[in-house]
């Protein structure tokens, strides 16, 4: 209990600085990702980007408020339980952050909207915002969309744009297979790949589709041999971390040398658990690149990632943008305390991504629409993944993909 | 029928990879008396100094070397904590494997972190032994089978036909009787459970290329086993062979066969109800035989307990 | 059912409520009302209502374990349960059905009640290993069946529902953290104390003489196997009691509540407590979800500190923290209590000093291996550091070693106090 | 002849390929104290197990004040009213000596499976509870736990244990095995104490005790009753003596 103690000390302290106004006003963001536990590397890696584009691009430019102030991550273990995170929301709110950042697990994003949502309705004065980076399930921006919830990453659904555009712009592939986990987002995927694939290119066939209990396969090993037996000419699967690292090795080891589309299939050691034999065959759909880096800025900053986190990988390209676009609306509000108004001055601001390019957070559902490219498993590019000597090169670039979706969102503004 | 051919192939070998953890926590439970909950940690600790040693001298020293070390500190966890956990009754020593399972994860976490590590087959297995339909089976799975079946033959060698296995064999049967064995009981309590984490470890050496090394492996496998376990019959290694190959085989044909509880209901005379998305049973509706792949064992086992409390070959009750 | 022997307690002869059998019950009562003005932020509410529902899912786990001999591995599926049917219930609520937030846990308490004696009607023929490994299949099974069954269970992202929209009590409408404390706590009170008269009745008292020797049980007229499944129903009510307080203070149940590493560390829990004492678990709840939340604030290794500390209690004093409190009643009953302090005091600085080194020991390891890429810098007990270098490693190598040499050299001078204060004629 | 309290009838046992009970019939009358004696390895025990429902016999049947028991379960026959002790003590050691008691009581008392009694507040239960302490000589030793008691005092609970319930039928598996002389004494008195008006079943090594308790003797040699007589015709019997004396001597040159 000493330590509650003195953590409301802290937070004291903490808003007695704050109502000082100092020189140096420190903005904190909660970072609420699995620190620990078998998604470690996830959040670890989320964190680091958040560090880096900060320091790159926010505090070094003193690019928050003319330079009076400046972004500091607060990183809150969530050992991706969504009962943890609640816990670790009460915990930063009560440090007086008021400004969330979550994105692994859809789950546990789902469970922070409503949090957020339940908690804004019930302090209408007091409102916290929550900054979503990479949860990726499409309900989230639209039948659960509130207005404090800004997703940074393309959705599944806009994703799926992309990557059936690949698809549709090779006339050999004629069946494609559809695995997936098999849970909300599994199940996006899936509905999503049928919906594209149908209005892309009706000729081609689904010879399956297939959900699959997510974390429970040892070994899947059966399910490649239905890919292989099911003569599909291309893969589509949402698999992500120790389910695609399994999938991706038994389909190969099968003999299939055809692509396989994933959302999840690099780096997090994925990239150096495929290694060769994953060159030219898997391939990843994703907002923004790094190999090639679109403009020498983005060079310079990538480069300089690795300088600073040699271990770890820019995974997640698209979480470059929430801190400068969050800096741009606490610059337009003139402060970072009225979190109503950076809310809405987050929604539909446009934004130069320094990987996404053109970025637009639309206003009618709070997404984020930038580029999206599918990239392909290559050895020798310039960044590599799991310094494994291969990474991921954009192949097929999309600009503000699928600007004009449909959403089902009704925004409720307060 | 290619197909099938394929599956009774795949879901052998990982009816024999079971076993091999399986052979070893049968031994240890009939010996001691006592259910390793930590057993499948052993398989990862198999597997992760596999990999550690294999960056230096490559994959073979690895398969020979690491359940070395994985016997010798299982012969060490034996002889300074179950041991003295023993005195408690079954019930903490249980409970003490289980914290020894939970405490390796820890460990190995944190020397080797939470990635899945790249370790792969030899580059010599690396190849496609034969293929049915296209269908490509490893030679590494070859290999995988061959090592189940030597370790099989061994054990069956060394029980039938040693002095010290049939005394393991009486023991195996009759635990009170390991008393009056006239040998050094300990001694051969820990030799026994070091045996048996040996071949947990090198079950999980050769498993590791094709079921990954993460720390959640243990986890994954670790019930599983004991389910094998249970349903064979506790105690009975001719019981852990069948239960681990039947557990094998269903796992394989229940996800290569795509049946679905729509085919079912219609062919029971039922109508799909249309807006299935809101409908109360959707989930009735839309689960497949794949889906229900993983609980099959714990499915199986609960109805082994209910009507056979010893197993299917198991001849005593614990 | 278990109201029956709250009514009875109140209706039964007065002269039998002593008070010193009402003073802890009253001096936690009132502990527990005034926790609130010490601790005011929300996330200490928070923290303490997960230690409460922590205490309450403990104290029914130890049902099971402590007084009925019987290893669960699987005690997450009636907790879980009864808080999904909680929540449902609780969006019934927000749909116009009329219940008191208050009530909710009953609701969920018979729903675990209900699961208990559907699944124990097979589970507890048998004790011992066959127990523990059925608990394992249908934990499994159900936490496997919480992902396929998604109207119910909600798939991955679990159910969620307010608890604000049920008729305001006492105009209270649960909005605050400090309302919903009040309520934890209220059910607290109520759930131990049930558990405490539990083990007090007649069926209580042969569920231990069933752990101890269920033979014997079985020739005084007692089948062994319903006095089992009485407990493991009385068990899966109060689990269910924790389940629906999860359900009212997080607002949302997924599968995290249903599976194995739930069950496991509930195991934990209690053993941690103290299997053998009623307070064990109490003590077990706070300890792990203080370690759990705290510690997991300060460190990545919080998992491996609480594996440590489970496996070494298990090994050195697997009667837990209660146990190790109760050692002390000998003594106290001697009067020789104080002999210990001064040994006790001695052995206190070097003990923790070791501790915190080796735990240093352990965090610069970890911190040269798997740092955040480029981050040299370390922050340890408000010391900053560079871990790349071998300075830090080595100081606290070397502090570890002197605090551990002086506890050892502490030992004898410890087990001498300690035999002179457990024997009535070594002063003499 | 009224009714037997204990009726076999025809009662065999095997296990495996071993016959350890090979049809035995006996009777024993109400109020009767009856002494089953034999070599080692008769199958006394087993005959007690099977009585007591231990384990269901291979065939034949047990029969209590003529109600067919064979097969139920031994809670179930305790219901019926018998009671046994057991040759390794078998008591609850880590209750208390009172709770041990108490635990033998609470089913014929009535409290059965309940919830809803506080047991410290049942007064009839610890008066009752009490008397027994004081029947066996425990009340010194009351809230100790019972795993810590001295040999002869465990034997002692043992059997309060056993007559706790006031059962009529009470079953004593060699209540005086390892005990000394002056120990014997005492549990013998309190024995007859204790299964005043009650039927006894007895099995016992110790031919004093054997002699001085007993109303009838049976003989049981390799699962069969050879002799059930009154003492002074079992010490009579040429056929006793010649098996028993053989038994013991084959007995001696394994």
């Amino acid at each position: 209990m000493k330590r509650l103690n003195f953590m409301m000390a802290t937070a004291l302290a903490a808003g007695l600085i704050a109502g000082a106004a100092a020189a140096q006003e420190k903005v904190r963001i909660a970072f609420i990702d699995p620190l620990s536990g078998p998604f470690a590397t996830t959040g670890t890696q989320g964190l680091s980007i958040y560090r880096h584009t900060i320091k790159e691009l926010v505090n070094e430019p003193g690019a928050l408020l003319d330079g009076q102030a400046e972004f500091e991550m607060v990183p809150f273990d969530n050992k991706i339980s969504a009962k943890e995170s609640l816990i670790q929301l009460q915990v930063a709110m009560d440090q007086g952050i008021r400004i969330i950042a979550q994105g692994a697990s859809s789950g546990v994003a789902s469970a922070l909207t409503e949090a957020v949502a339940k908690h804004n309705r019930r302090n209408p004065d007091d409102p916290v915002i929550f900054l979503n980076h990479s949860a990726v399930d499409p309900a989230l921006t639209n039948d659960k969309c509130q207005f404090w919830h800004f997703r940074f990453d393309a959705n599944a659904d806009i994703k799926m744009d992309a990557l059936t555009d690949d698809i549709a712009a090779n006339p050999e592939i004629k069946k494609v297979y559809v695995i997936g986990q098999d849970y909300s987002f599994g199940k996006a995927v899936a509905s999503a790949a049928q919906r594209f694939l149908k209005e892309k290119r009706p000729d081609i066939e689904i010879v399956g589709n297939e959900l699959h209990p997510i974390g429970k396969v040892k070994d899947f090993t059966p399910y490649a041999r239905k890919i292989v037996g099911s003569g599909a000419d291309a893969v589509i699967t949402g698999n992500w971390g120790g389910d695609m690292v399994g999938l991706g090795k038994a389909v190969m080891g099968a003999g299939f040398d055809k692509p396989i589309y994933t959302y999840y299939g690099a780096t997090s050691g994925i990239t150096a658990a495929f290694g060769e034999e994953g060159d030219g065959i898997v391939k990843l759909v994703g907002a923004g690149q790094v190999n090639p880096a679109p403009s020498p800025d983005a060079q310079a900053f990538i480069e300089s990632f690795y300088e600073s986190f040699p271990d770890l990988d820019l995974g997640q390209p698209q979480m470059a943008n929430v801190a400068p676009m969050l800096a741009a609306a606490i610059n337009e509000v003139g402060n970072a305390s009225d979190i109503k108004a950076i809310a809405y001055a987050l929604e539909g601001m446009e934004h130069d991504g320094i990987l996404t390019g053109k970025t637009v957070m639309r206003e009618s559902d709070h997404q984020a629409i930038q580029t999206v490219t599918v990239q392909g498993q290559t050895p020798g590019v310039t960044f590599e993944y799991d310094k494994s000597g291969r990474g991921m090169n954009a192949q097929t670039i999309v600009e503000m993909a699928s600007k004009d979706s449909a959403t089902t969102c009704e925004m409720k503004r307060p | 029928m290619a197909l099938f051919l394929v599956n009774v192939l795949d879901g052998f070998v990982t009816g024999l990879l079971l076993f091999m953890l399986c052979s070893g926590l049968t031994l240890i439970f009939s010996m001691m008396g006592v259910l390793n909950f930590a057993h499948a940690s052993f398989y990862m600790l198999g597997a992760y100094f596999a990999y550690q040693i294999s960056l230096v001298t490559g994959f073979w020293a690895g398969l020979l070397i690491a359940p070395l070390i994985v016997g010798v500190i299982g012969a060490l966890v034996e002889r300074y904590g179950l041991r003295r956990v023993h005195k408690y009754g079954h019930v903490p020593e249980l409970i003490f494997t289980f914290g020894l399972a939970l405490l390796i994860e820890e460990t190995i976490q944190f020397f080797w972190g939470k990635s899945q590590l790249p370790f792969s087959e030899p580059a010599a297995l690396d190849f496609a032994a034969f293929s049915i339909a296209g269908n490509a089976f490893p030679a590494y799975k070859v290999f995988m089978i061959a090592v189940a079946m030597g370790i099989f033959l061994t054990l069956l060698y060394i029980l039938t036909k040693t002095r010290i296995g049939m005394t393991i064999q009486a023991a195996l049967s009759y635990p009170e009787t390991v008393q009056n064995l006239g040998h050094n009981v300990p001694l051969v309590f820990m030799c026994v459970f070091g045996v048996g984490t040996a071949m947990a470890g090198l079950a999980g050496v050769i498993a590791g290329p094709v079921l990954g090394v993460f720390p959640g492996m243990a986890v994954q496998l670790g019930s599983i086993v004991f389910v094998t376990i249970v349903i064979g019959g506790l105690g009975s290694l001719w019981g852990a062979l069948v239960a681990s190959l039947i557990i094998g085989w269903m796992q394989t044909f229940a996800t290569a066969y795509n049946v679905t509880a729509e085919q079912v209901l219609t062919a029971m005379g039922f109508t799909k109800p249309e807006l299935i998305w809101d409908h109360p049973l959707q989930d009735l509706w839309t689960l497949t035989l794949p889906q229900l792949g993983p609980i099959l064992p714990y499915l199986l086992m609960i109805i082994v307990l209910v009507l056979r409390p010893q197993g299917l070959m198991g001849n005593r009750e614990s | 059912m278990s109201i029956a022997s709250k009514t009875r307690l109140t209706a039964g002869t007065a002269r039998l409520i002593t008070l010193s059998s009402t003073m802890p019950w009253a001096f936690a009562m009132l502990f527990l009302l005034c926790l609130p003005f010490v601790f005011q932020t929300s996330s200490a509410l928070t923290i303490m209502n997960q230690m409460a529902i922590t205490i309450v899912f403990a104290l029914s786990y130890n049902m099971l374990l402590g007084q009925g001999g019987m290893l669960s591995f699987g005690h997450a599926v009636y907790m879980g349960l009864g808080g999904f049917f909680a929540m449902h219930v609780m969006n019934m609520v927000e749909d116009g059905l009329w219940l008191p937030l208050p009530l909710l846990p009953i609701v969920g308490g018979l729903f675990g009640l209900l699961f208990a004696f559907i699944i124990g009607s097979f589970s507890t023929r048998r004790a011992g290993t066959v127990f523990a490994m059925i608990s394992l299949g249908v934990g499994e099974l159900i936490a496997a069946c919480s992902v396929i069954l998604v109207v119910f269970f909600g798939g991955e992202e679990g159910i969620s529902g307010d608890r604000t929209m049920g008729p305001p009590v006492f105009g209270y409408e649960f909005l605050s953290q400090q309302e919903v404390y009040y309520l934890t706590v209220f059910w607290l009170l109520l759930a131990t104390l049930l558990m405490y008269l539990f083990s007090r009745t007649p069926i209580g008292r042969i569920a231990n003489a069933v752990r101890d020797n269920e033979e014997r049980a079985e020739f005084l007229g007692y089948s062994q196997r319903n006095v089992r499944w009485i407990s493991f129903c009385a068990s899966g009510f109060f689990a269910g009691v924790a389940g629906s307080l999860f359900a009212i203070n997080f607002e949302i149940l997924t599968e995290e509540n249903l599976n194995l590493a739930t069950s496991g560390s509930i195991l934990l829990v209690t053993f941690i407590g103290g299997v053998g004492f009623f307070v064990g678990p109490i003590i077990g709840a706070i300890v792990f979800t203080f370690l759990q939340t705290v510690l997991g604030l300060h460190t990545e290794l919080w998992a491996l500190y609480l594996g440590i500390l489970f496996v070494g209690c298990v090994m050195f004093f697997p009667s837990g923290f209660a146990g190790l409190i109760a050692m002390h009643r000998r003594p106290l009953a001697l009067g020789k209590l104080n002999l210990l302090f001064k040994p006790y005091l001695k052995v206190a600085l070097p003990a923790i000093t070791s501790v915190l080194s080796l735990a240093a020991i352990l965090e610069i390891l970890f911190h040269k291996r798997h740092g955040y890429g480029g981050d040299h810098e370390m922050v340890l007990y408000g010391i900053s550091f560079d871990s790349t270098g071998y300075h830090a490693l080595v100081m606290a190598a070397a502090i570890a070693a002197v605090s551990l040499f002086l506890v050892f050299r502490l030992l004898p001078e410890i087990r001498a106090a300690w035999d002179n204060a457990n024997h009535a004629e070594a002063q003499a | 002849m009224s009714v037997p309290a204990i009726e076999l009838r025809n009662l065999e046992k095997s296990f495996g390929l071993a016959k350890i009970i090979q049809g035995v019939n006996l009777q024993i009358a109400k109020g009767e104290r009856h002494a089953v004696i034999g070599p080692n390895g008769a199958g006394k025990s087993t005959l007690f197990n099977l009585i007591t429902g231990r384990f269901a016999p291979t065939s034949g049947g047990v029969f209590l004040h003529g109600e067919d028991v064979t097969g139920m379960k031994p809670f179930e026959i305790n219901r019926r009213g018998l009671s046994r002790s057991f040759q390794i003590t078998n008591i609850f050691p880590n209750m208390t000596v009172f709770e041990n008691i108490r635990c033998g009581l609470l089913w014929t008392m009535g409290y059965r499976y309940s919830f809803w009694h506080m047991i410290g507040r049942q007064q009839d239960v610890t008066e009752k509870a009490e008397e027994i302490l004081a029947q066996i000589n425990l009340t010194q030793r009351r809230n100790e736990l019972a795993g810590t008691l001295a040999y002869a005092e465990q034997r002692a609970l043992e059997i309060g244990i056993t007559i706790a319930g006031g059962a009529d039928i009470i079953l004593l598996d060699e209540p005086c095995a390892g005990m000394s002389h002056s120990e014997t004494d005492l549990i013998v008195d309190l024995i007859r104490n204790v299964t005043e008006d009650k039927t006894l079943l007895i099995v016992e090594h110790d031919m004093g005790v054997i002699f001085d308790l007993a109303d009838k003797i049976s003989v049981l040699v390799y699962g069969e009753v050879i002799e059930s007589s009154t003492p002074d015709v079992v010490r009579a019997s040429a056929k006793v003596k010649e098996a028993y004396l053989g038994a013991s001597l084959e007995e001696e040159a394994v």
